[in-house]
């Protein structure tokens, strides 16, 4: 994304910030409302991550404008994330 | 402690499994040695050969070499034959395939700073309850009094006796840091994690008296927490329990 | 010459707070170089105390604290102290900053034929947060209790129970950690963005490429240990029990803490960062190595594209092998079982950048200068630190040799006659770069011999021990019989590392003197290809008269084309 | 800024192949090594939580409102954030001063909010060493909160330095404000996981 955006342009993504804004309002709501129900605790973890990877990648995709960036920055990303899956389930294996 | 246990190699084996531990050690240290005088020999020769002086030019060309990738190749093939021929089947025999309950003798170790505790079930076979509550000086394991399974339990400090020939099963954990069981002649090594019960088992083949060390780092007395462990014959072990029995 | 930062700044602006990437290189190399000495003066007391446990230490032996040595007499908790320090100092403060921030910072940007790296005052920043972290782990001697005393890898609870100089090492490491991840940053972007027109990839000489892969092994293996060391941070200072299991009873009493934390979980975070921590050790040096091997064998590298492979493979694979450290805690066989097979896996790209730099003195008019003597030194000594590895790897012969001499002689092979001969290579090449003048070829055959011989007569035994069961960080050897069966090597060892001290005299004799009086030497005294031999020696601020343009790879070294034995990088046509 | 041999290219052109400013590349890498740091503390809260016998759900211990509306309120700085770079894209400085400080405003909200909610935790004797559950919840969150304030401290400098730069180089100020939003866009994703795992759960 380069610095010089046109008038134009900046007002379509105007647009676009406030519907990912209520958005991601509503899926605050919806998260919440969702744990006043009691689910098994696999339901309730499968639905809360769910909610969470949307807003998360709702953010990141167009706040951080993720949708339109360059090879080079999804690489290293996804990089990261390979590593980031060993990190956070090994210790927990530990005794498989 | 007889001297020629121990030397500049490896310890002597007293252990069922040790010998293919060293086995596996030996046929390493072979192919190491003859990769590294292989390689160092070539290297020299090249350095000689290849050494700058008047008449003798560097050739910019490289590729005139097909060896080594089948030496890659070769080599990475003999690590993986190791690992699944001799390596994973020692380990998964040490660390999965107990022998049955009712043929070994139960043990439970529980390393401190800077001593082994062992605790032996006694004549009813049941280990007696213990809680941290009651650890002390007097009561190293915190045996609990009141249960009626503890009365005939044998508590020592730093003494393991087991009988030859005997499966033995560990249960190891540790009251405060990590510390590391082993037995160097038994290729037995263990870590000791509070607040976990680790199970292993080994059988020694030969008797005589040996020693226990900590090898994890466990604090300024990590280097005397020295134990012995002491394979009987049958009888003796049977005399020696009963003697250390509570009276 | 216009720049970010004109010449014409105060002295402190120029030389003490600089972002200029070569004067901060020089500041990491040289406090590097500080520390290194400093930390094997440690380890020349450690060997006292192996090789003649509980007598006092001559001469200097009155200079110590009561706290330290008792009338001579070495402490536990000092040598404790010493063990710990000993390997802390030299990984992180002596030959990461001397590796990646010194010759990182020094020679990259002149390689890729950039003015200076991408983020300026980030790498003035790095160099200061290395500093202070220096500072607190040197001070951290002189807390009551002593500095950290529970081992490099300050494994839980041991650690979180500690005296107050882990607290001093927690807080060292945060600033040692923030100080390369900020300078892992600045590197990447540097490689990535800042090459000369016509420098692709691939003709990126090997030593940029291994900075490459070390930059992102730092970038995303140290932030794991810098939660872990908030973690323990909070367990010492606000004492919560993330290591601490719950009935934890010490010195008979039961620990008033809530427990239900986990032990291991430290040691899957270190190890997460400490094993790309070791590969960032070896990387550069292999870097070092494949420069000075091209330039003194006047022939191009036996196979770049292997070197480079080789060496992505290993950046990528050293982040899923570190359980191997872990293999007697009680871990389950198939994690067990993952570990050995990737740990097998990365022995393969090591053997292949071995392979190919032996192989590339093939056919070669190779000079025995002391940089080449050095370089050629690492390659056996690095094949038996790899080598000595392969036990360790296998889970059944590590039960024997874990926490043995075993594994400090398999480490040490790696670090010592490996890496710091690298890293001595690299000083005696680029030394004419960093200040016009040579090292003296004499002082440095001196130096190399002994230390060559010596490295070897230190380690080896060791090695020995290992077999015969000795067990590591054991403050008086004679506890044990089968260590007492095996303590004529610890003599033989302590004696070859005090001889290995006198002979790092004609180092620094060399070092400081050729400042002065080394023989001055124009732009390219090796006649090397690599940018960096374009620019002037030592370089102006912003390198380069006129930017670089890059017309081939790295080593053209004896082409068809050039009759003067050599085609530099920048050079478009060599008649 | 001239182009010569001795001064950094691509600071406000992007590179012709990897098609991003320096910046924009450095922020990216540092966030991917954030992405790791609060991976280590996830792996730890999952190894506890997996470990642990019993261990308290999250409405039943912590303040689910006003949790919910500090994500509310962290969303909104979010996207006062990304519309303060949209204003300077458009050369709109007021506009641009105007969401920055907005987003400043909202952070220090946040903090607040949370300064209330750690106060009655510490009223309720609920320390960091109550249990394994306080204590990753207020690392987890402290150490958040902590990175909370350094991105005000950063916008906060630009809010008042801002217009130096805006008139030296008012595309070198955009990129700037650019990866400071990216910094803040991240800080609030890492909420936005926090939030459900630490209180719905």
């Amino acid at each position: 994304m380069s610095g010089h955006l046109s008038e134009e342009a900046v007002k379509q993504h105007v647009r676009i910030y406030r519907r990912v804004f209520l958005a991601l309002g509503a899926l605050t709501v919806l998260t919440v409302a969702v744990s006043y129900f009691h689910f098994s605790v696999a339901v309730a973890v499968a639905v809360a991550l769910f909610i969470a990877v949307t807003k998360g990648s709702l953010v990141a995709a167009y706040f951080m404008h993720l949708k339109t960036e360059r090879k080079i920055v999804w690489g290293i990303l996804a990089m990261t994330f390979f590593f980031f899956v060993f990190l956070l389930t090994a210790p927990s294996l530990h005794h498989r | 402690m007889d001297k020629n246990y121990y030397g500049w190699g490896l310890p002597v084996d007293i252990s069922a499994h040790g010998s293919q531990i060293d086995q596996l050690i030996i046929i390493l240290h072979l192919a190491m040695a003859a990769l590294f005088i292989g390689w160092s020999v070539f290297l020299v020769y090249t350095l000689i050969r290849f050494r700058a002086r008047s008449g003798h030019e560097a050739v910019h060309e490289t590729r005139h070499f097909k060896a080594p990738t089948f030496v890659e190749v070769l080599v990475a093939l003999f690590e993986f034959f190791l690992l699944a021929a001799f390596a994973t089947p020692i380990w998964l025999s040490v660390r999965q395939e107990f022998p049955p309950d009712d043929k070994a003798l139960h043990v439970r170790v529980v390393a401190q700073q800077f001593a082994w505790n062992i605790h032996y079930p006694g004549e009813d076979g049941i280990f007696g309850r213990t809680d941290p509550r009651w650890m002390g000086s007097a009561n190293p394991l915190g045996l609990d009094g009141s249960d009626p399974a503890a009365k005939d339990d044998i508590t020592t400090v730093n003494q393991l006796h087991v009988p030859v020939d005997t499966p033995v099963i560990v249960r190891l954990s540790s009251k405060d840091v990590i510390h590391s069981f082993t037995i160097p002649v038994m290729r037995v090594k263990q870590d000791a994690i509070p607040g976990e019960s680790i199970p292993l088992w080994f059988e020694a083949k030969k008797t005589g008296e040996f020693e226990i060390a900590c090898a994890q780092l466990c604090g300024i007395g990590h280097y005397r927490m020295r134990g012995f462990f002491t394979v009987d014959s049958k009888e003796k072990f049977g005399e020696w329990l009963k003697a250390e029995a509570p009276q | 010459m216009s720049g970010h930062a004109d010449p014409g700044l105060p002295f402190w602006r120029k030389y003490i707070f600089s972002t200029d990437h070569k004067v901060i290189g020089v500041q990491y190399a040289v406090t590097g170089l500080l520390f290194l000495l400093f930390g094997f003066g440690l380890a020349t007391l450690i060997r006292w105390q192996l090789a003649y446990p509980g007598q006092p230490l001559p001469l200097i032996g009155g200079w110590f604290a009561e706290s330290q040595m008792l009338g001579g007499i070495m402490l536990p908790e000092f040598y404790y102290q010493l063990g710990a320090m000993h390997g802390t100092i030299m990984v992180f403060l002596g030959v990461v900053p001397l590796a990646v921030g010194g010759f990182g910072n020094f020679v990259l940007p002149l390689q890729i034929g950039a003015p200076d790296m991408a983020f300026p005052k980030l790498n003035l920043m790095s160099y200061w947060l290395y500093f202070i972290g220096g500072v607190i782990m040197f001070a951290s001697f002189f807390v009551p209790g002593g500095a950290a005393q529970s081992g490099w890898t300050s494994y839980p609870p041991l650690s979180v129970i500690a005296s107050d100089g882990q607290t001093w090492w927690l807080i060292g490491m945060a600033f040692l950690i923030n100080s390369s991840l900020l300078g892992s940053v600045n590197f990447i972007v540097t490689i990535v963005q800042l090459r000369a027109d016509g420098l692709s990839f691939g003709r990126l000489p090997f030593f940029v490429w291994a900075q490459f892969v070390t930059a992102f092994l730092l970038l995303l293996a140290f932030p794991p240990l810098e939660a872990a060391a908030v973690l323990q941070l909070m367990d010492r200072l606000a004492h919560t029990s993330f290591f601490m299991p719950s009935g934890l009873v010490i010195n008979d009493a039961v620990v008033n803490i809530s427990g239900g934390g986990n032990a291991v979980l430290w040691q899957h975070l270190f190890w997460f960062l400490a094993h790309p921590e070791v590969y960032v050790l070896v990387l550069p040096a292999m870097g070092i190595v494949a420069e000075v091997i091209a330039c003194n064998t006047r022939k191009p590298l036996y196979s770049y594209k292997g070197l480079v492979l080789s060496a992505v493979f290993i950046g990528f694979m050293s982040f899923i092998v570190w359980a191997h450290h872990m293999f007697l805690t009680n871990m389950g066989t198939v994690m067990s079982t993952f570990f050995q097979v990737t740990t097998m896996i990365i022995s393969i790209p090591s053997v292949v950048i071995l392979t190919v730099l032996v192989l590339s003195l093939w056919g070669g008019a190779i000079r025995f200068n002391t940089p080449m003597l050095f370089a050629i030194a690492f390659l056996p000594m690095f094949g038996m630190g790899g080598l000595t590895g392969l036990p360790l790897g296998l889970a059944a012969s590590d039960i024997h040799l874990h926490d043995t001499y075993y594994v400090i002689g398999h480490f040490h092979y790696v670090v010592a006659p490996g890496t710091i001969f690298a890293l001595f290579a690299g000083i005696y090449h680029w030394f004419p770069k960093v200040t016009g003048r040579r090292m003296s070829e004499t002082l440095g055959k001196i130096h190399f011999v002994p230390s060559f011989i010596l490295m070897n007569c230190i380690f080896f035994p060791m090695l020995m021990q290992g077999l015969a069961g000795v067990l590591r960080r054991m403050y008086d050897p004679l506890q044990y019989a089968h260590a007492q069966a095996a303590q004529p090597l610890n003599v033989f060892a302590s004696a070859a590392a005090w001889l290995l001290a006198l002979a790092q005299i004609p180092f620094i004799l060399n070092f400081f003197g050729s400042l002065f009086w080394g023989r001055k030497t124009g732009e390219n005294p090796w006649e090397a290809t690599t940018l960096e031999w374009a620019a002037p020696s030592p370089p102006p601020h912003g390198n380069f008269l006129e930017a670089p343009h890059v017309y081939r790879g790295p080593y053209e070294y004896s082409p068809p084309q050039a009759k003067s034995g050599f085609w530099p990088q920048h050079v478009k046509d060599p008649r | 800024m001239s182009e010569s041999a001795s001064s950094i290219r691509y600071i406000n052109r992007p590179h012709p192949v990897t098609g991003v400013t320096n910046a924009k590349l450095g922020i990216w890498c540092f966030l991917a090594s954030e992405v790791m740091l609060f991976g280590a503390l996830f792996s730890t809260y999952l190894l506890l939580r997996t470990g642990s016998a019993s261990w308290p759900h999250g409405p039943a211990t912590l303040n689910v409102p006003l949790a919910t509306l500090n994500t509310l309120v962290l969303i909104f700085s979010s996207v006062t954030m990304v519309m303060s770079w949209a204003s300077l894209a458009t050369g709109n400085f007021r506009k641009y001063r105007l969401y920055l400080g907005l987003t400043a405003l909202m952070g220090c909200v946040f903090l607040v909010v949370k300064g209330f909610e750690y106060g009655h935790k510490f009223e309720h004797h609920h320390f960091p060493a109550a249990s394994t559950f306080y204590a990753i919840y207020f690392t987890l969150t402290g150490l958040h909160g902590l990175h909370v304030i350094g991105g005000i401290a950063v916008n906060l400098y630009f809010l008042f330095r801002g217009r130096v730069l805006w008139q030296r180089d008012p595309e070198r100020l955009t990129n700037r404000i650019e990866c400071a939003g990216l910094y803040w866009h991240f800080v609030d994703l890492v909420w936005i996981f926090l939030f459900p795992i630490l209180y719905l759960l």
